[in-house]
């Protein structure tokens, strides 16, 4: 019994935030919760709701691997009269409990209108992506969707860099092939930082500004400390967080809540 | 002297086994052990039928692996044709197709990524540890073509049946590992293509010599690798009613650690699918109950790697001991 | 004449065959008769197995024709080979050795119905072929756990199993076996001859040769120099034939007196055991003595070798000079100045893919390490090539690798790496196996000039003559134990007795 | 005749290397020359020293690699001694440690984690493959446990100039390959240790029989491959100011492909560093040049393995053709 959670990742300080805010959250509460980690392969998830099956638990979190794919997983639980709440990024073909999450898409546009904004409305701009992850598609959507309303400004180059190491080779090569760019959207944190370290070894500074996105405590540091880091669009994983728990417990306690619980990505552009 | 032997052997086939497998049998009966005491729903109809089902993906991939292995050969590139079966299915669907069609062609493509794996293994002469990562790469690029990356729902609800439905009392899925386990085991102990893959395996040269088409071998157990890697991709998109693009990323390290756990020697020429089969529930069984366990995942990890040394330790030393 | 030309059944014409820039074979003739044991004599590196491999469909000769039962024959693979009748017993091991022996001897053609094999109906196959050869193996048994004497049968019986053979190639097939399975052979030879079937027989045991063939073709350097009936030539004619020179002797004399039998021994061997393998084993041997050890198959000799050299550990005590020694490893052995001439030389005593140079060198490493563990390239490269030269090792240069060598070219190799060491102790066993007539009187002067020089050398041979020609002394193996300690004059029959153990 | 070939050779030390390593020679050109057409910014000093940073991490760790395959041996776990390297660092800085003791105390980490690879390896028997894939996980579990997987960030000015700062108009983490590259080459072809590598994988039985401790050798030259990640791993540190939980995942792969393209056989007794070298130059210009072309993610999956194929099919037949 108690609270089953199954994220996405361990290895990303925003979902180290979001299961530290859970956890504090549980013991809070005296609730029961158990954490799960999914590795970012949809397989294991199931395997691990699963093991939550046998073992019994009243409710499951899930930060699913990929939108669709979980519908498996949710329908498994839920045929074993499990109730299910999605957190930061959503199901689609199922109807879960509650879904808790930013709204990528508003947060990619928001960063969209921050670099429009910090180029002075025209320049060329490059992108780092991750292309298999939807809530990092919708970011990226939104980011060219804001970019696209700004007619001199053009998005010249856009590369894959899934970790901090492939993002710094993959800024570096971009700016290689594109010495006159100057703006760098990172699809997180990661991203966003090792294209700031790619933007210093090439002697950069002055031109080429990064916007991040996540709005981790390193990467808000860098806003505030490294010129070239210009903003980055802030989740709130540790609200997330207990607003899950919160959701599970009253899910438990039979009470009614709400379908969809948005929470507004912030822009955070310094101190 | 040779007769007396023989008789012996062919009364107590359990001996046999457990001569052959004590080793590893000993961990797995020592792990369950320790998991059923440490959580009493451990030992539940309904929690080994989890496992088998857990496992079966991994199972399948490791059967076609083991035949790699004998040769003396690697496969890396399963994970990649897991996730290639997945989508081919995925589009086929969308493409108007039906069941049947549909399963024929994916398995049609899990053979063909085997074929290339052997043709440029077997004819060019390359080595396969190279021609499977390149593969990997390739097979994985592929996949991703179709959807930019993004997973591809599947409806059918014959092919989702599979991985949800069961039949006489066992899910689908475990009837199908217990079928293909069956059928590689006829082929690989009782016929005389496994004797090649043996012999082959053993010493290339001598097989050469005996007059083996050794190339033709070579590409069929790569074109086996392919089938049984697309036949777990097949489960594997059925259970998740979806086609991944990132699907069995480096599951071609678990086939082959259930493999070697199982008594299949990277130098080839030595392995048995019972063996693989027992290291593939090693390996499902130490995921399930560190899971119902409750252990964090980095400690998973670090004690799985630590199960795993101690298993192979367990297994050479009893077969030394036997010598 | 003319009759005997009409059951001509293999006919070689002009046949070559070129590895890169090396020619194995220039424009080979060869004719065999059915019914008739055919032998092909030549040094080492002359292309006999060159040629024979071409028969069988594993190589493919470079230019020329050849003519089977009447009809062109150019098998592309083993199995076409088989399919006309011809066999082969190979000259370097085909054999698998985590399998059985029933496994291996009926490779490819195991009794099976719809591709099912039955493991019984197998075995029992296996066992008539090994009986009806009269072969003394365990059909169950792994061939990795046979000596090389055992193998070499399995070999044989492998190759003499298919069916209806037209043409038998045996490559050397008596090169680790003693008299009595030679004995077996050559019965089984006698049948083939009987049924129709004709035979091509190498080896380089000129008293076989005389004893077994019908024809006898010379060749030298990949040339084919002559063809004779047995009956109308001698072994010193046919020697001469094929070093290109004459040889009067096969055994070089001692240099010297041999050492007093009170002097000190060198090496002194008390109650040497292993469990199931040999037991009680006690000899002693001195400065400058040669002593043979002899016995027959799985005697145990090659395990007494073993533990001496401190591969496997062995109860017993080892004494050198006087002091005991413990010798647990063969860094131990070497340190004490022990060489061990291996029987094995493709598995225990070469690295094929490495240059002739690197192999000669390999024990005797230290001897080239400078300052900081770097090597002395020149000074290796100089002792490799005086190996070479002194042993007539024929090999296109140093670098070549060594697993491109002729058979006997390879042995001699082997016997280079350790003559580099200097040992004060040599361990030989079967030193000559696979080696020609030349090249094995070249040895013998070697081993002469050794024990002059003051080697202790440890001689172990499965060749009576070799043994008898010589020791000083010689001791006799029977089962895993000593059976007889002889002085250098002992008779064959004598020592063939304490070898069988027929005496009491 | 031997003489005269030996003469030849010596005279014409580029002849030599164009034999040896002519087919992957090619294929890196070719590649040169390609992405020199199509984009001009490609053959500029800045971008060369682009590639040449970026393959560090990679080469290192292949000349470790190099190593451990020409013994006939894997080390699969060298991606997650990568990690426990920079998280060591870190966590030593953290603990108030300066830069010379933590950058002894990190190398002093790797060799560890390499003895432990080799003792069990060596010592116990196992198979190399089995062994490094339980330790790549325990590591990679072990990296974890200070920070709970998150990542470290590195404030050391000194630690970070090292992948920052250049050295008489070279950058630093350029020196550093260089300098290995040497001491590693000379290591392997010049001395007694070297050719004991080379023999005791060629043939283990006969190394063994010729007094060579192929124990000691194997144990070693695990140490040297866990140094050399760890040195791998400092760099990667450097690079990012932190220590990544994930980082040099999947590393040991790219590891091996620049090895086995150099000419590293992974039957062992074969290789050379400059082959090495020459392999992670072909991977690193092909990531390069391919993010200099835009080509997209999946596609550069499927050109790299293409690539590495056909490269390693030139090499292969410019061999085949010599004999
Ligand atoms: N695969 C090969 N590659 C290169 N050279 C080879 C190869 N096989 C044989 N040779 C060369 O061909 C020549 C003939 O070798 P072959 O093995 O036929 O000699 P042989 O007469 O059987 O000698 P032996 O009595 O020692 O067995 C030798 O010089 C040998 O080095
Ligand atoms: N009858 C047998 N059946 C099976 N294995 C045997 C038999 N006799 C001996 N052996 C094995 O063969 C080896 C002993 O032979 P060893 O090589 O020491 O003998 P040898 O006197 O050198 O004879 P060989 O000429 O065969 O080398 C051991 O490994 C032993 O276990
Ligand atoms: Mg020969
Ligand atoms: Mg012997």
């Amino acid at each position: 019994d108690g609270i089953g959670a199954s994220l996405l990742t361990q290895q990303h300080p925003f979902y180290i935030e979001l299961a530290d805010a859970m956890k504090a959250e549980a013991t809070a509460k005296s609730v029961p919760l158990e954490v799960a980690i999914a590795n970012q392969d949809l397989n294991k998830q199931l395997a691990d709701v699963e093991d939550f099956i046998v073992k019994g638990v009243d409710v499951i979190v899930l930060s699913p691997v990929d939108s669709k794919g979980v519908k498996a997983v949710i329908e498994k639980a839920q045929k074993a009269g499990i109730k299910v709440i999605t957190v930061d990024v959503p199901a689609s073909g199922v109807e879960v409990t509650s879904y808790i999450g930013t709204d990528n898409y508003a947060g990619g546009v928001k960063a969209g209108e921050l670099m429009a904004k910090e180029l002075g409305d025209k320049g060329k701009v490059a992108i780092i992506d991750y292309p298999t992850v939807q809530s990092v598609v919708n970011r990226i959507d939104g980011f060219k969707k804001a970019i696209g309303e700004h007619k001199d400004i053009e998005i010249v180059a856009q590369q894959t860099g899934i970790t901090r190491a492939e993002a710094l080779a993959a800024a570096q090569n971009m700016l290689q092939a594109n010495p006159d760019i100057q703006g760098i959207f990172g699809f997180g944190d990661d991203a966003a930082l090792a294209a700031a370290v790619a933007v210093k070894s090439a002697g950069l500074e002055n031109q080429v500004k990064v916007i991040g996105f996540d709005g981790m405590e390193e990467a808000r540091n860098a806003v505030d400390t490294n010129p070239v880091m210009v903003g980055v669009i802030q989740q709130f994983p540790g609200e997330m967080g207990k607003r899950a728990v919160d959701t599970a417990i009253d899910v438990i306690a039979g009470k009614d809540v709400p379908a969809e619980q948005p929470i507004e990505p912030g822009v955070y552009t310094g101190k | 002297m040779s007769d007396e032997k023989h008789v012996t052997a062919a009364q107590k086939p359990y001996a046999k086994l457990l001569r052959q497998y004590g080793g590893i049998l000993v961990s797995l009966v020592v792990l369950c052990i320790i998991f059923s005491v440490m959580n009493p729903r451990f030992m539940t109809v309904a929690n080994f039928m989890n496992v088998l089902q857990q496992i079966a993906v991994i199972a399948i991939a490791a059967f076609g692996m083991t035949w790699v292995i004998l040769l003396g050969e690697i496969d890396l590139s399963i994970g990649s044709i897991i996730a290639v079966a997945g989508m081919a299915a995925a589009q086929a669907f969308l493409a108007g197709f039906g069941f049947m069609p549909t399963l024929v062609l994916t398995l049609l493509a899990g053979a063909a990524m085997g074929l290339a794996n052997g043709v440029l293994t077997a004819k060019l002469g390359l080595p396969s540890f190279i021609v499977t990562v390149a593969t990997m790469g390739i097979f994985r690029g592929l996949v991703s073509l179709p959807t930019n990356g993004a997973p591809a729902m599947i409806e059918n609800p014959t092919w989702i049946a599979i991985g949800a439905e069961s039949f006489v009392g066992l899910p689908i899925i475990i009837w199908i590992v217990v079928v293909l386990f069956v059928f590689n085991h006829v082929l690989l102990s009782k016929t005389t293509f496994g004797r090649r893959a043996y012999l082959t395996g053993g010493n290339r040269e001598a097989a050469v010599y005996s007059g083996i088409k050794v190339d033709r071998v070579k590409i069929t157990i790569f074109m086996i690798s392919g089938i049984m890697a697309a036949i777990s991709g097949i489960l594997l998109s059925s259970r998740l009613y979806s086609a991944q693009t990132n699907a069995g990323t480096s599951y071609e390290l678990d086939a082959i650690a259930a493999a070697v756990l199982g008594g299949t020697s990277l130098a080839g020429g030595v392995g048995t699918m019972i063996g693989t089969l027992i290291g593939a529930l090693i390996i499902g069984i130490m995921n399930n109950g560190m899971n119902m366990l409750s252990v964090p995942y980095f400690y998973q990890l670090i004690v799985k790697g630590l199960v795993i040394l101690l298993a192979v330790w367990l297994d050479v030393r009893s077969k030394r001991a036997k010598r | 004449m003319s009759a005997a030309t009409s059951d001509v059944i293999l006919k070689i014409n002009n046949v070559s065959k070129l590895f890169g820039p090396v020619a194995a074979l220039k424009n080979m003739h060869l004719e065999v008769r059915a019914g008739r044991v055919h032998t092909l004599l030549g040094e080492n590196g002359a292309g006999k197995s060159t040629l024979m491999k071409i028969l069988a469909g594993v190589y493919h000769a470079t230019t020329g024709e050849v003519e089977f039962c009447g009809a062109p024959y150019k098998p592309e693979n083993p199995q076409q080979a088989a399919a006309r009748g011809l066999t082969i017993v190979f000259q370097e091991l085909s054999l698998c050795n985590n399998m059985t022996v029933a496994e291996n001897i009926l490779a490819t053609r195991e009794p099976s119905v719809y591709g099912f094999i039955n493991d019984q109906a197998l075995e029992r196959r296996a066992a008539e072929i090994v009986r009806d050869l009269g072969l003394p193996i365990d059909v169950s048994e792994k061939v990795g756990h046979l000596s090389m004497a055992q193998r070499q049968l399995v070999e044989i019986a492998k190759g003499l199993s298919i069916p209806d053979p037209r043409l038998v190639i045996l490559d050397e097939p008596t090169s680790s076996l003693t008299d009595a399975e030679t004995e077996i052979l050559f019965s089984i030879i006698g049948r083939l001859k009987a049924k129709g079937v004709a035979v091509i027989y190498i080896s380089h045991r000129m008293e076989e040769i005389m004893r077994l063939s019908d024809d006898i073709t010379v060749v030298r350097d990949g040339e084919y120099i002559a063809t004779r009936q047995r009956e109308n030539v001698t072994i010193d004619e046919l020697i001469a034939m094929m070093v290109g020179r004459k040889m009067d002797e096969i055994y070089p004399p001692r240099l010297g007196a041999a050492p007093a039998d009170s002097e000190a021994p060198i090496l002194s061997v008390e109650g040497l055991s292993r469990d199931g393998e040999f037991e009680g084993v006690s000899f002693e041997v001195r400065k400058g003595e040669i002593l043979g050890f002899f016995g027959l198959i799985g005697s145990g000799r090659s395990e007494v070798m073993n533990a001496l050299f401190g591969m496997k550990a062995a109860s017993g005590s080892i004494r050198i000079d006087g002091e005991p020694a413990t010798i647990a490893s063969p860094v131990d052995a070497i340190g004490r100045r022990i060489a061990f001439v291996t029987e094995n030389r493709k598995e225990e005593g070469l690295v094929l893919a490495h240059s002739v140079e690197w192999n000669i060198s390999m024990a005797a490493l230290g001897r080239f390490a400078a300052a900081l563990g770097f090597m002395r390239n020149r000074a290796e490269r100089r002792a490799a090539r005086e190996e070479v030269s002194r042993l007539t090792i024929k090999t296109a240069s140093v670098d070549t690798p060594v697993g491109s060598l002729s058979g006997g070219n390879q042995q001699k190799a082997v016997l280079a790496k350790w003559l580099l060491t200097q040992p004060r102790i040599l361990i030989l066993d079967e030193p000559t196996r696979g080696v020609d007539v030349g090249a094995k009187f070249e040895i013998y002067k070697i081993i002469r000039q050794l024990a002059a020089e003051g080697t202790a050398i440890l001689l172990v041979s499965s060749e009576l003559p070799e043994v008898l020609g010589m020791s000083d002394r010689l001791v006799v193996m029977h089962e895993g134990r000593l059976s007889a300690t002889l002085s250098g004059g002992a008779t064959p029959e004598a020592v063939m007795a304490h070898a069988t153990g027929i005496t009491s």
